[in-house]
């Protein structure tokens, strides 16, 4: 293994830490981004049976070229099916996938997702997006992996719009709501590894990436952040996926900017 | 040989598409059609309610000119590539007007599509449920989504979302017939069930072909032509998305229109360059190869990568 | 490469059919798997409540076996073909025991998957409404069809109809890949919806084909591969019914039927000549031969209308 | 035009009326025998810009050989839209279509049909199909054109089992439903032709079939059927027409049996 792949960026952290999720055999709906390179990656190494889907209605996609969006031409030759939204969501709806990747402006204590507005609904200080496929994925997904850039304004106490439901205020509250998914299982932040307490099902820190302190994660988090006991650095990669992740899955740099 | 209902975009938007109409938009990223979209914008149509489980810069074109005042959605946004200006400041300030919309997820449009599409009044979804989606509504108040319990388990609760049938619709695809038979392959995106949930369907297409074709390989046709008024040829008519098997999507393109578009002033240099100041789709392509070049334009083709056939003998 | 899935009816019949079961039955008189079906009656399936917007001889062959106790239908005849004698044999005199049929219009049942397909509780339908199929149930009761109020018009009422997610499904297609992605067209019947909304699918095929066959046409899928469980390979697998671009329905076939199983005797032998008396499909291909001729058989292959090929290039 | 076509069958006769039912432009919904030839032999005349539609969701057909079956594999070649049953039926239901065409066991004074038993629901003495689509494409069609075998016991007072509402009892008891369609516009029997009264919705005699007496119809009719004032002879078919049909739509027999 040449040296060169010994290092990797944060994004790079985040990607493989995204794959480690992953299960074989797991049917997945990926976005675009960091998500999608964790998903290939995985499906690369540990998880060859992973089934690949776009909410774009591609499933099981064997892309000759990494895609650029959910809906690029790329998808669509060489997957196993290929319809519209209604197959893609259909699914998702029915509750027949394991995971789905999510993202936001906000999460929450309770990982509640915000990709609605910051302010008030009515009259938004900033309007982003709003749910897209979220909020399906959300409450169809047996479980959900939340990527997030980790700043104190986007991990609020409390989010400025519920988009997607995670565990409303904690407890049982979720399990009230007969979702066919089970909420999120994992938020993989620009500065650590968070998961949800099986009872409270409150976040609390499960490891900070390298060169990162506990203290910071706090410090970047809207409530007072719960470590657990066994808090530890997140690993680090194998230097055998940076090179998948450089080599075969972003070559051009377009997810993984260069440094 | 039933009568032909081929006409330009500028006809089919001046005959068919009125002030204050509910328009349902087709496709979903794939195969939007820029060729009907600009056409809206230059006939400065207004008061338009605007439909489409995920809108991208289309949307964002025609609310910075003003033809929007309402929008059915889940998402307005351009993926990666970023936010879309006009649609933010129309949210955030009023700019050129204030314009509402009712959020709904992307299944839950689709929801309101498939029951439009089949008659049927409402459907009952999961998602949605306890979300703030449900806290607001714009002007559809009670009409936007209702909790109902399951009349088979009455432990159940579910969100029905109503029918949704636009007065029109219109989308993009690679085929259609002078009879309005489309078929379309890749991503179908919201369609087929948004354009059959529409009274009636405008499309424009990559190619006129004979009704022959069609019929060669029926189970390619997402809409029959009943539903269709106008058949718009439009080679390169979803420019600067992609249409499968014709082009790839115009990256630089469409970051060009979201930097450019930042500024009230930059956006009205865009779409003077590329909407206002040209005549119809020959002009903009013109003008594309004009500006980047033929080489760059026919970069945009596709590659062949062949379906085969099959055997549809008896 | 995926785990294969490809086995012989037998094998997925004994291992993935069992006694009581809720099966759903794909096709619409085109494309029925008479494959799997012989292989349930060979095994002697018991207490089956078997599922299908309209059944043909299929549903005959396993209601005279004695296979089926329950039915969820809309229809079980064979056009203008005639009566099914073992049909009406049991719902009018409980020969060779009595069965139980929920009577629901075609609509109804596909409305009935579908929402199963989606994960939507039941679908609202104006179908039924003031049909004395709304007057009688058999065992569902209360559950098979509820009149409801419109939550957002209080004036109209219409017939939900629950959501049908069968234990099992199984029907036939034109190819099928070894992971079980499963490609149809010409008539695809209740399939995609029946099928997508059974737990888990046997599928026939008239031919497996690799991966990249699937690949090169993924809008032709209509059911993906995570949802079947056993991939079985059967030339002429839905004889005497057709399946498009392979063979022609057996009109003489099925008069044939018909009219030997008026009697309880004639089903019998026409039976154990035809599903009992061999071994499997094969066995049935080479009596029908035996029976015929070379000639008349391979007077139903179909001839060859070609679709084309379309460009997925990007 | 040959002598030979100044004569005619019954079932001639009946697919020519059913032919004259159709207007030009019309959408129709149609089944196999009669009702098959009287579509396509309107759309071979008077209305060359209807659309056929079959359930199997066969849409706009031009078969090259007559289909035997509403799922026939000639439907699919040729036709613009090919698809399955929610394609076919979903139109039904949502009202997009002008016609659709019944038949079944029994038919009553307000134009209630019977495919399921005779008898008794639960201990039949002679169950029938079911309904298929016949009750979707009767509430859904904007008009439905029945064709009966005329006899007593097939036109009850009342039908024993209502597979498809036709008016109920009639006046405004239909419309009370709220059906996107209207109900049946008139009867083809095997003796006349029926139609129903715009406010009572009752069916009354319109024309006795050539060699037909109104005292035959009355008397194979289960009630005492009203007869128009300006009842008269079924309009006899044109003879090329009738050359359409042998020649042209059922040339081997399939429907129209030889004489």
């Amino acid at each position: 293994m040449a040296l060169k792949y010994n290092d990797f960026t944060l994004q790079e952290l985040m990607a493989v830490a995204a794959a480690r999720e992953l299960k074989d055999g797991e049917k997945v709906i990926i976005g675009t981004g960091l998500p999608l390179l964790g998903a290939f990656l995985a499906q690369k190494t540990h998880a060859p049976n992973m089934v690949a889907i776009y909410e774009s209605g591609a499933i099981d996609c064997k892309p000759l070229v990494t895609p650029f969006s959910v809906a690029d031409s790329v998808l669509a030759p060489g997957s196993a099916m290929q319809g519209g939204l209604m197959e893609g969501l259909g699914i998702v709806h029915a509750g027949d996938l394991d995971v789905g990747f999510l993202g936001g402006a906000q999460i929450d204590r309770y990982g509640n997702l915000n990709t609605h507005v910051i302010g008030d609904y009515r009259n938004p200080q900033v309007r982003f997006a709003g749910s897209g496929g979220s909020n399906d994925i959300g409450a169809g997904c047996r479980r959900t992996i939340v990527m997030m850039l980790h700043q104190k304004q986007r991990f609020p106490e409390k989010v400025d719009f519920v988009t997607t439901p995670g565990y409303f205020r904690g407890g049982k509250e979720r399990d009230k709501m007969g979702f066919s998914g089970g909420g999120p299982s994992v938020v993989v932040s620009t500065l650590g590894i968070l998961r949800f307490h099986p009872k409270t099902k409150e976040m609390y820190l499960a490891s900070y990436h390298p060169g990162v302190t506990i203290e910071q994660i706090k410090d970047n988090t809207g409530w007072d952040l719960v470590v657990a006991k066994d808090v530890k650095e997140t690993e680090r990669p194998d230097p055998e996926l940076i090179r998948i992740l450089r080599e075969e899955l972003d070559p051009t740099g377009v997810f993984l900017k260069k440094k | 040989m039933k009568v032909s209902k081929v006409m330009t975009a500028k006809e089919a938007v001046a005959k068919f598409i009125a002030d204050g109409m509910t328009v349902g938009v087709g496709g979903f990223f794939h195969a939007i059609s820029y060729a009907i979209t600009h056409e809206i914008i230059r006939q400065q149509k207004r008061r338009l309610t605007i439909c489409q489980p995920s809108f991208n810069e289309h949307a964002d074109q025609m609310i910075g000119a003003g033809c929007v005042d309402r929008i059915v959605s889940s998402y307005v946004w351009m993926e990666v590539f970023g936010p879309l200006h006009c649609f933010r400041r129309a949210m955030e300030k009023g700019i050129p007007h204030k314009i509402e919309m009712e959020d709904y997820t992307n299944f839950a449009v689709m929801a309101r599509y498939l029951a439009g599409s089949l008659g049927i009044p409402f459907i009952p979804i999961q998602s949605m449920k306890g979300s703030d989606m449900m806290k607001y509504s714009a002007w559809m108040g009670e009409g936007k989504a209702k909790l109902i319990r399951d009349p088979f388990n009455s432990k159940k609760e579910y969100v029905a979302v109503p029918a949704l049938t636009p007065d029109i619709g219109y989308f993009h695809v690679q085929r259609a017939d002078e009879e309005g038979n489309c078929q379309m392959w890749g991503i179908w995106g919201d369609s087929p069930w948004s354009m059959r949930a529409c009274k009636q369907v405008i499309v424009s297409c990559e190619e006129i072909v004979g009704r022959d074709v069609i019929g060669r390989d029926p189970n390619r046709t997402i809409l029959p032509g009943y539903k269709v008024i106008a058949v718009v040829p439009a080679p390169f008519g979803a420019h600067p998305k992609h249409t499968q098997g014709y082009y790839d999507v115009d990256r630089d393109f469409i970051f060009q229109y979201i930097r450019e578009s930042r500024s009230p002033e930059g956006w009205k240099k865009f779409m003077d360059n590329w909407v206002y100041g040209v005549e119809d789709r020959e002009g903009y392509l013109k003008k594309y190869i004009d500006t980047y070049g033929m080489k760059k334009f026919l970069n945009l083709k596709a590659k062949d990568i062949s379906s085969s056939s099959v055997n549809y003998g008896f």
